[in-house]
C-alpha cells in the first residue's frame, strides 16, 4: 500500500507545546513514527548557569509549568547533595504536600487531555473542574496557581500558614466523591474499554530496555518509584502504596494515574494533618565546591538533576534529565502497527510533554532529516579526531 | 402560480430561510446543553448567528493545490440537498403535499452532504483532509446499510407506503420493532450528523477537523450552516418516521415542539457521554450488531404484519 | 461599527501558538475553556485549523525554531482580519528566558502584538480580562 | 457493581439540573485569595533605594536610573510589568523590613504598549560632595545610621548624613571643590573620595 507521512504537530489540537511527530501511514496504520522537538527548547541548563543557586530555581521552575514543582524539588536536592545537608522536617513535609498537589492536579490534567483527544470534552471539563479546586489549594498554600515558587535549597521559601490548612482540607475533601463517581464510571465505561484495552502494548521487557519511567513503567509491570525506593521528603513518613498493574497497555496507564491520585490525597491530608512545627529553612550560605545529584518522582517518572558547583555562587554546570526524555522513545515500541486514531492516544499516554526534553536532529530546510542522534555522536567523535590530530595528540 | 409557491417553500417557509433559522437555534441547543452537561453556562442564544455573520466576512482562503472549483461549490451542493429534504419534509407534514417515492427521494437526499464533506475534503488536497474524506466514506457505508433496513422496516410497517404524508400518519414506535428500529436510526443519525462517537471523520484531536482544515470564511460558513440545517432536518425526519409525523393543531404543536426538543437533547446528550470509537470499530458497530438487530426487527415486523400482531 | 467586525467580537475563534514556553501558559489557556471560567460565554473557541482562527493567542518566548513558523502562520495562513495576544511575560519580553541563546528576539519583534498579558502565568482570569479589554479597545476606536 | 453509562448519564443529569460551575466573572470582580502573588509594588515611602531587589530579582524585572543633573539628584527604581514572574524574590529580600517592595494581589495587568510597561518610584540620591557621584539613596544612608547608631560616629559620611537629616547641619553645603585639607574628611565622600581624602591630607 502507499506510503504516506502524516505530521502532527507542530501546532496541532492535541498538544500545547510545539512539536513534530511524523507519523508514516499505510492507509490507517501508522508504520514508522519520528518525533521531531527542538520547538521548545530554551537552553535551561546554560541559564541555570548563569544564575546563583537560589535564582536557578526559578529557571528550573519554568522548564515546565506542570513539573514546576518536581523540577526544583530534584534540584535542590542535588545542591544539598554538594554540601551535604538535611533539610528541616518542617520544610520536607511542606515540600511533600505540594510536590503531591502537583501530582493530583498534573493528573486530572491528563485526565481531561486523554478525554479530549478521544472527543469525549465531557471528561475533559469534569476532570479540569475538579483540577480547578486543587489549583485553588495550590494558590492558598503557595500563592500561584502554578509555579509555586515555594523551593529553596535548604528548605522552603515560605511557610504554610496554619489558618490556612483548614480551608485547604476542605476543599480536597470536596473533591473525593466527585473523584469516586468519575473514577467508577471511567472504570465501566465500554466505550472507552473499546478504545484504550489492548493499544500501545508496552511490554514488561521493552519498559525495562527503554528505561520507561512513571505511569507508563508502572502500568507495564515495573514497580519503581523514586518515593519507595529512596525515599526523601515526607514519603517515608507517611502511608501510601505504590500503584502498578501489569496490563502494558494504555489502559493502564490511565488506571495507574487514576488510583496515584486517590495515594496522592491521601498523602497531602496527611502531610497537612500532622505538619511538625519548626524551621523551614537552613538559610545556606555557601556551596562548597563538589558535585552533587537529585531525583525526584515527577507525575511523569524521576526527574533527575546534576549539579556542579566549583565554589562560586553558580553551578558550574548543571544538567537536566526529565521523564519525558526517557518515556518518549518508548513509542517506538507502542505506536508502530496501531491506527492513526489509536496512535494520538497513545502518544498522549506516555504524557508526553517536550518542555524538558529538547534535544536535537538536523533536517534540512525541507524537512528532511539530515542527522540524527547517531550521525551527530559520529561527526563528534570524527571532530575530536581532527582537533586531536591537529594538535598532535593521540 | 404553482411554480411561485414552490420557489416561496423553497426559499423562505419552510424551506431556506426557516430552515436555517431553526436550525441556527438547534445548534444553540447543543452548544447549551453540552455546556450545562459539562457544568459550564454555554453560549448566548444568538452566538450561531454570530458566529455565521462573522465566517462571511472573513477572508478565504483556498489551498493551492486543490481544485478551486470543486473546493468552493462543494459546500453549496450540501446545503442545497439539505434544504431541499427540509422543505419536502414540511410541505408533507403541513400540507400533505407529497410525490409518490419522497422518502426515497429524501433517503437519497441525505446522504448527499456527507459526500459533499467528502469531496470537499479530497478537493483541498491536504492529507489529513484526505484522510478525513475516507473515514466519511467508510463511515457512509458503515450507517447506510442499517439505515435503510429501518427505512424498509418503516415502509413495511406503514403499509407499503414511500409517501411520506402516509408514514407519517402511522406512529411507528408504537410496537417492539419499531422502538428498535427507531433507537438504531438514532444512531445513525448521530453519525450523519458526524457527532461523537461517530466523528471521526473530523475528529479534531486527530487530524484537525479532517475535511474541513482546509476551509475557511464563506465556504466554512456555508458547512457550518448545513451542519446546523442537518441538526434541524435530520430529527425532524425521525419524527416524521418514527413518531407520527409533525402536529400543528391546537395542543399539537406544544406536543411536536416537545418531540423535536427530545430528540435533539437525546442526541446531545449522547454526544456528550461517550467517546469517539476508532473508525474501524464504528463499521464494526453498525454492520455486526446494528444491521442485524435492524434485521431482526424487520422480520419481526414482517411477522407481524402477516400475523395481524401491531405491537410486534 | 460594521456588522463584520460587530459579529467577529461577538464570535473570536482563538487558535492557540507556543513559542518555546513552559506550559503553563498554555495550560492556562486551556483553563480558560474549562467549567470555571467557560470562554463560550462569550463566543470563544478554541478551534483546531488555523484556517479557522480569528484570533491567535501566543505564548513561550520566541523560541528560533518555532519562531520561523509562527511568522509563516501569521503571515500565509491566518485569514485576515486577525489579532494576536501575547500571554505571560515569556510572550513579551521572554521573561525568565530573556538571555537564552534560543530566544533571540522577543515575539513583537516579529510579530504584531495586540494586546499582552502579564503574568507567570497570568491567571484565567487576567486572560479573560485581557481579551475584554481588547474588545473594548476595538470597539472604542471604531 | 458494575454499571456502563449510567454514572455518566447521573452525572449529566446532576450537572444539567444543578446551576453551572462558571464563576460571575468578569460580571462581578474576582478577588484572589490572600496569598496570592500578583503585581509587586514599591512603597515609595519605605523603599530605601538599596538595589538590592535588584541584584536578586531572578528575571532582571528590577532596574534603576540615577539622574545626577540637576539639583536634585534623584534614582528612579523601574519594575518592567512586562519581565517580572511574580515569584517574590524582592519581597523577600528587601532590607526594609521587606516592605519597601511587595507582592500586591494585582492581577489584571493586561495592557497594549510594551515601551510603557514599567512603574518606577523616585528615590532622592545623595551625591558625593567631592566628585559627585553616586553614594546611596538619602534614605539608605539614614537607614543605615540608625541601625549602627552611635557607631556611625566613626565614618563621617554617615554622621555628617546624619546631622543633616536632623537639621543640625545645614543641608546644602555644595562644595564639589578639593582643598586637600583636613575639612574635606568631614564631607559625605564616596568610597574613593574617602580613600583619597584620607591618604593625602595628613
Ligand atoms: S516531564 Fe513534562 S511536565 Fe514534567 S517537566 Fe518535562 S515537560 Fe514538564
Ligand atoms: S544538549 Fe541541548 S540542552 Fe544540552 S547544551 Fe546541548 S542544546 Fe543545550
Ligand atoms: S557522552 Fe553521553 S553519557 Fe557521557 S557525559 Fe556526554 S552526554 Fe553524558
Ligand atoms: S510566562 Fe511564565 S508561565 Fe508563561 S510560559 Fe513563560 S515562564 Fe511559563
Ligand atoms: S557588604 Fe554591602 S554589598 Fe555586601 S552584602 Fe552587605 S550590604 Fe551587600
Ligand atoms: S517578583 Fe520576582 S521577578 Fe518580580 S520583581 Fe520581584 S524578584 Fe523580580
Ligand atoms: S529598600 Fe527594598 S524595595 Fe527598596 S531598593 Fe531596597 S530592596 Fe528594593
Ligand atoms: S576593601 Fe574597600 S573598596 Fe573593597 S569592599 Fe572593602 S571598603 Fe569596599
Amino acid at each position: 500500500m502507499q506510503k504516506s507521512v502524516i505530521s502532527i504537530g507542530p501546532y496541532h489540537p492535541l498538544q500545547e507545546e510545539p512539536e513534530l511527530f511524523m507519523l508514516t501511514v499505510e492507509g490507517e496504520t501508522v508504520v514508522d513514527i519520528e518525533v521531531s522537538i527542538g520547538y521548545n527548547h530554551r537552553g535551561i541548563e546554560k541559564l541555570s548557569e548563569r544564575c546563583n543557586f537560589d535564582q536557578s530555581t526559578f529557571v528550573i521552575e519554568r522548564i515546565c509549568g506542570i513539573c514546576s514543582t518536581s523540577h526544583p524539588f530534584a534540584y535542590t536536592r542535588a545542591v544539598e547533595d554538594i554540601i551535604p545537608v538535611e533539610v528541616p522536617e518542617r520544610a520536607r513535609y511542606i515540600r511533600t504536600i505540594i510536590a503531591e498537589g502537583e501530582r493530583i492536579h498534573s493528573h486530572l490534567l491528563w485526565y481531561g487531555l486523554a478525554g479530549h483527544f478521544l472527543g469525549y470534552n465531557t471528561v475533559y471539563m469534569w476532570m479540569w473542574k475538579l483540577r480547578e479546586e486543587i489549583l485553588d489549594v495550590m494558590e492558598i498554600l503557595s500563592g500561584n496557581r502554578n509555579n509555586y515558587a515555594m523551593f529553596k535549597p535548604g528548605g522552603v521559601r515560605r511557610d504554610i500558614n496554619s489558618d490556612d490548612i483548614p480551608l485547604a482540607l476542605k476543599k480536597i475533601d470536596a473533591i473525593i466523591p466527585t473523584l469516586d463517581r468519575l473514577k467508577k464510571a471511567i472504570l465501566d465505561d465500554p466505550v472507552l474499554h473499546a478504545r484504550l484495552k489492548g493499544i500501545g502494548i508496552l511490554t514488561k521487557e521493552e519498559a525495562v530496555d527503554y528505561c520507561a519511567l512513571g505511569p507508563t513503567s508502572r502500568a507495564s509491570g515495573v514497580a519503581r518509584d523514586v518515593r519507595k525506593d529512596a525515599p526523601y521528603g515526607a514519603y517515608d513518613r507517611v502511608d501510601w502504596d505504590m500503584i502498578v498493574t501489569e496490563s502494558c497497555d494504555v489502559w493502564g496507564k490511565a488506571v495507574v494515574r487514576l488510583l496515584e491520585m486517590y495515594e496522592s490525597i491521601k498523602i497531602v491530608k496527611t502531610c497537612l494533618q500532622n505538619l511538625p512545627g519548626g524551621e523551614i529553612d537552613l538559610n545556606i550560605k555557601s556551596i562548597p565546591p563538589g558535585e552533587g545529584i537529585g531525583a525526584h518522582e515527577a507525575p511523569r517518572g524521576e526527574t533527575f538533576h546534576y549539579v556542579r558547583s566549583d565554589g562560586t555562587n553558580r553551578p558550574a554546570r548543571h544538567k537536566v534529565r526529565a521523564s519525558t526524555f526517557m518515556n518518549l522513545p518508548t513509542l517506538k515500541a507502542t505506536v508502530p502497527g496501531s491506527s492513526i486514531s489509536d496512535a494520538t492516544i497513545i502518544l498522549a499516554a506516555i504524557d508526553p510533554c517536550y518542555c524538558c526534553t529538547e534535544r536535537m536532529a538536523v533536517r534540512s530546510r525541507e524537512g528532511k532529516k539530515l542527522y540524527g542522534g547517531q550521525e551527530l555522536i559520529r561527526l563528534s567523535q570524527e571532530k575530536t579526531k581532527k582537533i586531536k590530530r591537529e594538535m598532535g595528540i593521540k | 402560480m404553482e411554480i411561485t409557491r414552490y420557489i416561496f417553500a423553497f426559499l423562505i417557509f419552510p424551506g431556506f430561510l426557516f430552515t436555517v433559522i431553526v436550525g441556527l437555534f438547534s445548534t444553540w441547543v447543543d452548544r447549551k446543553v453540552t455546556a450545562r452537561v459539562q457544568w459550564r453556562v454555554g453560549p448566548p442564544l444568538m452566538q450561531p448567528l454570530y458566529d455565521f455573520v462573522k465566517l462571511l466576512g472573513k477572508e478565504t482562503l483556498i489551498p493551492a493545490g486543490g481544485s478551486r472549483a470543486v473546493f468552493l461549490s462543494a459546500p453549496i451542493v450540501g446545503l442545497v440537498a439539505v434544504i431541499l429534504v427540509s422543505t419536502i419534509l414540511w410541505l408533507a407534514n403541513l400540507w400533505g403535499t407529497a410525490f409518490v417515492g419522497d422518502l426515497i427521494v429524501v433517503v437519497y437526499l441525505l446522504v448527499i452532504p456527507s459526500l459533499a464533506i467528502m469531496i470537499g475534503g479530497l478537493a483541498s488536497g491536504n492529507p489529513l483532509a484526505t484522510t478525513g474524506a475516507s473515514r466519511e466514506m467508510k463511515l457512509i457505508l458503515a450507517y447506510e446499510l442499517p439505515f435503510l433496513i429501518c427505512m424498509a422496516t418503516v415502509i413495511l410497517k406503514s403499509g407499503m407506503s414511500i409517501k411520506l404524508v402516509e408514514i407519517a400518519k402511522t406512529p411507528i414506535i408504537g410496537s417492539i420493532s419499531g422502538v428498535l428500529v427507531a433507537l438504531i436510526a438514532l444512531l445513525c443519525i448521530q453519525a450523519k450528523l458526524g457527532f461523537v462517537p461517530f466523528d471521526v471523520a473530523e475528529a479534531e484531536t486527530e487530524i484537525m477537523s479532517g475535511p474541513y482544515i482546509e476551509y475557511s470564511g464563506v465556504p466554512l460558513a456555508v458547512f457550518k450552516l448545513t451542519q446546523a440545517t442537518m441538526l434541524f432536518t435530520l430529527p425532524i425526519f425521525l419524527i416524521t418516521a418514527f413518531l407520527g409525523g409533525l402536529n400543528f393543531s391546537g395542543w399539537g404543536i406544544l406536543w411536536t415542539v416537545l418531540k423535536y426538543l427530545a430528540i435533539l437533547v437525546l442526541i446531545v446528550v449522547i454526544k456528550n457521554t461517550n467517546p469517539r470509537v476508532r473508525i474501524d470499530q464504528a463499521v464494526k458497530f453498525f454492520w455486526y450488531y446494528l444491521a442485524p438487530v435492524a434485521a431482526a426487527a424487520f422480520v419481526l415486523a414482517v411477522f407481524g404484519q402477516i400475523y395481524a400482531i401491531s405491537w410486534l | 461599527m460594521n456588522l463584520t467586525l460587530k459579529a467577529l467580537l461577538k464570535s473570536p475563534w482563538v487558535f492557540h501558538l507556543s513559542t518555546g514556553s513552559c506550559n503553563n501558559c498554555d495550560i492556562e489557556i486551556l483553563d480558560c475553556l474549562t467549567p470555571r471560567f467557560d470562554i463560550e460565554r462569550f463566543g470563544m473557541r478554541l478551534v483546531g485549523s488555523i484556517r479557522h482562527a480569528d484570533v491567535l493567542l501566543v505564548t513561550g518566548s520566541g523560541n528560533r525554531k518555532s519562531m520561523l513558523r509562527v511568522k509563516k502562520i501569521y503571515e500565509e495562513q491566518v485569514p485576515k482580519p486577525c489579532v494576536v495576544v501575547g500571554i505571560g511575560e515569556c510572550a513579551m519580553s521572554r521573561g525568565m528566558f530573556i538571555h537564552s541563546y534560543n530566544c533571540p528576539r522577543p515575539l513583537d519583534s516579529d510579530i504584531p502584538v495586540d494586546v499582552y498579558i502579564p503574568g507567570c502565568p497570568p491567571k484565567p482570569e487576567a486572560i479573560i480580562a485581557g481579551v475584554v479589554k481588547l474588545i473594548n479597545k476595538i470597539k472604542g476606536i471604531e | 457493581m458494575k454499571l456502563p453509562k449510567i454514572r455518566e448519564l447521573l452525572e449529566a443529569v446532576k450537572a444539567f439540573t444543578h446551576k453551572p460551575y462558571t464563576s460571575k466573572f468578569p460580571f462581578q470582580p474576582h478577588e484572589p485569595y490572600p496569598s496570592f502573588r500578583g503585581q509587586p509594588e514599591y512603597n515609595v515611602d519605605k523603599c530605601l533605594g538599596c538595589l538590592t531587589c535588584e541584584e536578586i530579582c531572578p528575571a532582571e524585572a528590577i532596574a534603576h536610573q540615577d539622574n545626577t543633573n540637576g539639583s536634585a539628584p534623584k534614582r528612579v527604581m523601574i519594575h518592567y510589568t512586562d519581565t517580572c514572574i511574580f515569584c517574590g524574590c524582592c519581597e523577600e529580600a528587601c532590607i526594609a523590613d521587606h516592605e519597601g517592595i511587595k507582592l500586591s494581589n494585582k492581577w489584571e495587568l493586561a495592557f497594549f504598549e510594551r515601551e510603557k510597561a514599567f512603574e518606577t518610584i523616585e528615590k532622592d540620591l545623595q551625591l558625593c560632595e567631592i566628585c559627585g557621584s553616586v553614594i546611596a539613596c538619602k534614605d539608605h544612608l539614614k537607614w543605615i545610621a540608625e541601625k549602627v547608631g552611635e557607631l556611625s560616629f566613626s565614618s563621617p559620611t554617615l554622621y555628617q548624613f546624619r546631622f543633616k537629616s536632623l537639621g543640625v547641619v545645614d543641608d546644602n553645603i555644595v562644595s564639589a571643590v578639593k582643598d586637600y585639607g583636613r575639612s574635606d574628611r568631614v564631607k559625605i565622600l564616596c568610597a574613593r573620595c574617602r580613600r583619597e581624602t584620607t591618604l593625602t591630607t595628613a
